[in-house]
């Protein structure tokens, strides 16, 4: 038998090990088909391994094969909450290499679009992060407001989350007779509803203990890692490309770009809420005055690029979608590369998530709002 | 003489018309285990379907509406779908544990029950320590949970089970230290006698602010030790997929299931009979007419409508709250409910001795 | 007493979060958002420009708008439409003509991205509004849109 | 904020076997050989005139006319903010190898990931270089553009 003293810690002979756990690609919080592979001491997490491609579509090879106009539609399945902003990402990309110039009109209606689109990817993330950290409820109360944003877009576009409403060169049709009354009635529906989520999830006390000051990312390594979008802003990095380098109808709008300088879960979780104020604030300047105008221009059949190389990038409701063609004057691309919010966003995991708890690691993970087809492409 | 009282001596009655007093005790026993074998299926369903349906309107849905009239039928059909259904486990599985598991949570949650009385002299056994006993009982179950995610080879399980060990055992202290609270106003363990002493104010009234106090601190414990949500990291599906049960399917799954109910009913009625005054009907100081009226309604119905408010607020609480982390259910129970607790009831025997209650 | 307060503080936010549940819980009569969706089959609307699966309207006559140009089967960035064609001789003006013989759509591999209505010149086919695509065998995703023995309409050419 | 004749006069001087070229992009192409990425990475990170701390976009270029396989990283500077595209072509397409850029800028630990898996250039000093999103198993790296698979890959 073993004698010890006081000073003399016995826990030197308790042996405890790590055991890894394999968190997805069917786990309630992965949101999709994200795998995990999780090195956990007791309860801590000591490493994570994001293991991808269990729906890796290799879109950028399809790209090479199919014609511009048919790449729009591919957009539509990577980042599918904001479908609209990946569409008009290569819309923007083919008409500027084209020199197209679009009305005024399409201008204002795409970016109204973008806003509805990034309230709803918003309202989605919002459930399901109430969701992860136990509030089952929040995420029905997600989905009842963002039903009317999908019922706006159905009429307009005929899809409820592929749209494919920008073709090269405009939209595919006007905006439909109601529009400007749906938008309004959803906005006044809505603006309350904001209050009504402040009281059930932002200032519970629960909420907060569960996310303030849980993984914290630091200035540095958010940019060091290139995380773009509400998580880069909730470390206090500006990075909006609506302001940065306007595109569509953002530079006749005035809006906020939104910083939190903590860093951690609910500074994230923070900068998102207020961006859906600041989406109401850009749809309540440009609903009333819609101009007129030619929806489509005239762009050729067959669509070529010349010769060259473009980047394009839009703001989603994840963050900087970059389009980068390599175009060797055909009608397909030579190289199409989707710079992803997701993927930059993702490999920053290791970092904040180490060192917290299995309970932390999901609300982080819903803070980081991964779509996981975004991630694989 | 109660309703309830004269119908068991009723039955008593006719058994010793039939047999002679050691069989027809005999049969007494097996008929009132029937009974709570009975009652234990027929609560837990409907407590499922109340579960359900109280969710969805919560949640802005409609819930369970198909089967049977609003959907009354839909928790039977389940049921008999788990029963029906294969069991299905893992090869690795500690095979003895694996089926042992959901046993131990039925049983102490079946025995937990027989001490509460629903009624005058309604219950299957009123022992002098009933308080004490109902405690003892109640925390066998953890023990099923402990071996249930051992048994069941599964990293996830056994986490959840980790989780429930430490968070029983903790939540133990303060429904027993709240619950003590109360038993100095009585000074009795007896079951009927707490019921008893509440027959002119219900106890929260009578120990008016330590009363209270304490009420708040048993729900909340309470609804740690059922695993409900904001307390539910054994199970914490967004974390642990669905925590010590994960293996489970079929049958066996239906009794952790059940069980989990019915302890969230035994938490409900505990409070209503210690509380809020078990079977005895709400009066009103001198009003007479109003206390003669309420005395109409029996005792059981008295009993049930106050659990069911009790079980109301703990779906409530589920339906709105996010869930705690480990460290935080740890913090708010060393840290903030046991010194509370500790505060109350010499709060609590100070008044006792002051005689400063109703 | 930052100990007290902080207990004061939590169960407050608490209590909100509670009437905010609770006020939808006493009020579900009126705020269901649910739809009891087999039931409701006949009152279902849907707005006119719903992406259902594409199909080709025919007349009364039997008749159909579809040249054959294939511009759809070119516009399809999956390969779904497959269009089989024929010179056949008008007997009016005894010339040869181009004309379908099957216009065959495959809903599997179909996106509903509606590229293939946008180009099509003479408005032949269009999205329908159904929407209960599922089928039990892989076949019964596979359409041919022109009906057997129709022909082209009159003056669609021009 | 440096224009980008400012951002070649720097880069010339600290390198003078770098090509330049702005035609037919909307950024300046800054090309470097193989054995000096590392070290120009490094320069573009700490010069206190340059700045580009944020890699936004990396991603391999298959050419194989030129028998050459490319990376392309697309540069910006958050604190001063202007951008760049540092490129550099492989020596062969057959046994493609490059220094890695993953400990100058940590995001590139997997796009350096996803290189080598659709394109297979190997990254020298890489900590974790396995395939990202493809099978280990899989047999060829698909955006290489003579890639063929009759199975998944339906030629129109």
């Amino acid at each position: 038998m073993r004698t010890g003293t006081l000073f003399d810690p016995i826990e030197q002979d308790l042996h405890t090990d790590e055991y890894k756990i394999n968190m997805g690609p069917q786990h309630p919080a992965t949101h999709g088909v994200l795998r995990l592979i999780l090195t956990i001491d007791g309860e801590v997490i000591k490493n994570v391994e994001p293991d991808l491609g269990y729906i890796h579509r290799s879109i950028e090879k399809i790209c090479e094969r199919d014609n511009y106009r048919q790449i729009v539609h591919l957009t539509d399945r990577m980042d599918y909450l904001s479908s609209h902003i990946n569409n008009e990402a290569v819309c923007l990309l083919i008409e500027n290499a084209l020199e197209i110039e679009v009305s005024d009109r399409v201008k204002v209606i795409r970016t109204i679009l973008d806003e509805l689109t990034r309230i709803s990817s918003h309202l989605l993330w919002w459930g399901v992060m109430g969701m992860d950290v136990g509030a089952l409820t929040t995420f029905m109360y997600g989905f009842r407001e963002r039903e009317m944003i999908n019922d706006i877009f159905e009429n307009t576009c005929g899809a409820r989350l592929t749209m494919n409403y920008n073709v090269p060169g405009g939209l595919m049709w006007d905006i439909y007779s109601g529009f400007v009354r749906d938008t309004k009635a959803f906005l006044k529906h809505f603006k309350p509803k904001l209050k009504e989520y402040n009281d059930l999830l932002t200032d519970n006390i629960i909420f907060r203990k569960r996310t303030e000051g849980i993984g914290v990312l630091s200035k540095e390594s958010a940019i060091a890692y290139g995380v773009t979008g509400p998580t880069m802003r909730g470390s206090g990095v500006s990075c909006d490309i609506r302001k940065l380098f306007p595109y569509s109808a953002y530079d006749r709008v005035e809006f906020e770009e939104i910083f939190m300088q903590g860093g951690d879960t609910f500074d994230r979780y923070l900068v998102r809420m207020k961006e859906m104020e600041q989406s109401i604030h850009i749809i309540e300047q440009l609903i009333d005055n819609i101009p007129e105008g030619e929806t489509l221009e005239k762009t050729r059949a067959v669509i070529k690029l010349p010769k060259g190389e473009f980047y394009q990038r839009v703001e989603t409701a994840r963050g900087e979608l970059g389009v980068y063609v390599i175009s060797d004057g055909k009608k397909s691309p030579y190289r199409m590369k989707f710079r992803s919010p997701g993927f930059s966003n993702l490999s920053v995991i290791n970092e904040i998530a180490v060192g917290h708890k299995i309970g932390d690691f999901v609300a982080i993970i819903s803070t980081l709002d991964l779509v996981i087809p975004d991630i694989d492409r | 003489m109660h309703g309830t009282e004269r119908f068991t001596a009723a039955v008593h009655q006719w058994l010793l018309g039939m047999f002679s007093p050691g069989a027809a005790h005999i049969a007494e026993m097996v008929l009132t285990g029937l009974a709570y074998l009975a009652f234990f299926a027929v609560a837990g369903l409907a407590l499922v379907y109340l579960e359900r349906r109280i969710a969805a309107f919560f949640q802005v849905r409609l819930g369970p509406n198909r089967v049977g009239p609003f959907g009354l039928l839909q928790t039977v059909a389940d049921a008999l779908k788990l029963v029906a259904k294969e069991p299905i486990g893992t090869k690795k599985a500690d095979h003895f544990l694996y089926s042992l598991a959901p046993y131990f949570l039925i049983i102490s949650s079946l025995m937990a029950i027989s001490v509460i009385p629903m009624g005058a002299g309604f219950s299957a056994f009123d022992i002098d320590v009933g308080v004490f006993f109902l405690i003892a009982v109640s925390s066998v179950g953890v023990l099923g949970i402990l071996i249930a995610g051992w048994g069941s080879y599964n990293k996830y399980s056994l986490i959840g089970a980790l989780r429930s060990g430490a968070q029983m055992i903790s939540y133990e202290l303060s429904v027993g230290l709240s619950l003590l609270t109360m038993i100095l106003l009585v000074g009795s363990l007896r079951f009927s006698d707490v019921v008893q002493a509440q027959s002119d104010y219900w106890l929260i009234f009578k120990g008016h602010i330590p009363a209270f106090i304490a009420f708040v601190i048993f729900i909340i414990s309470g609804t740690a030790e059922s695993n409900r949500t904001p307390f539910d990291l054994v199970e914490a599906e967004s974390e642990l997929g669905a925590g010590f049960h994960s293996e489970y399917s079929g049958i066996q799954f239906a009794f952790f299931f059940l069980s989990e109910f019915i302890n969230m009913f035994i938490i409900s009625a505990v409070a209503a009979t210690v509380f809020l005054g078990g079977w005895m009907p709400f009066h009103i100081g001198d009003l007479e007419g109003f206390n003669h009226i309420m005395d109409y309604i029996p005792g059981p119905v008295w009993f049930f409508i106050k659990t069911g408010f009790i079980i109301f607020l703990m779906m409530w609480f589920r339906w709105t709250f996010p869930r705690l982390r480990i460290d935080q259910l740890m913090k708010l129970e060393w840290k903030y409910l046991l010194p509370l607790n500790l505060l109350n009831i010499l709060l609590m025997a100070f008044f006792v001795w002051k005689g400063w209650y109703l | 007493m930052g100990y007290f307060s902080d207990i004061i503080h939590g169960f407050k936010t608490l209590l909100t979060g509670m009437k905010v549940t609770g006020k939808y819980f006493f009020n579900a009569r009126k705020e269901i958002i649910t739809q009891q969706y087999p039931d409701n089959r006949d009152t279902l609307t849907f707005p006119e420009r719903f992406r259902g699966r594409v199909d080709m309207p025919h007349n009364e006559n039997n008749e159909h708008r579809c040249t054959g140009c294939q511009a759809c089967e070119i516009a399809c960035p999956n390969g779904s439409i497959e269009i089989i064609w024929d010179r056949v001789l008008n007997p009016e003006t005894g010339k040869k003509k181009k004309a379908i013989e099957k216009h065959i759509y495959h809903l599997s591999m179909c996106t509903m991205c509606n590229l293939c209505i946008v180009a099509c010149p003479t408005d032949a086919i269009v999205m329908t509004h159904e929407f209960e695509l599922a089928a039990y065998d892989r076949s019964d995703l596979t359409f041919v849109l022109n009906k057997p023995g129709s022909k082209l309409m009159a003056g669609v050419e021009e | 904020m440096l224009d980008n004749q400012s951002i070649k006069d720097i880069l010339f001087a600290q390198n003078d076997t770098l090509e330049f070229s702005e035609e037919n992009s909307a950024f300046l192409n800054v090309w470097v050989a193989p054995e000096e990425l590392h070290s120009l990475g490094l320069f573009l990170r700490d010069d206190p005139r340059l700045r580009f701390d944020y890699l936004f976009c990396m991603t391999g270029v298959d050419w194989p006319t030129e028998d050459t396989l490319e990376i392309v990283c697309h540069l910006r500077s958050i604190p001063l903010g202007h951008q760049m595209v540092l490129r550099c072509k492989t020596g062969s397409r057959d046994n493609p190898e490059l220094d890695t850029l993953s400990d100058i800028w940590p995001t590139t630990h997997m796009h350096e990931r996803e290189i080598y898996d659709l394109f297979g250039i190997r990254f020298k000093g890489h900590t974790n270089l396995k395939r990202l999103f493809l099978d280990p198993s899989w047999d060829g790296h698909p955006l290489k553009k003579d890639y063929v698979d009759e199975v998944n890959l339906i030629v129109k």
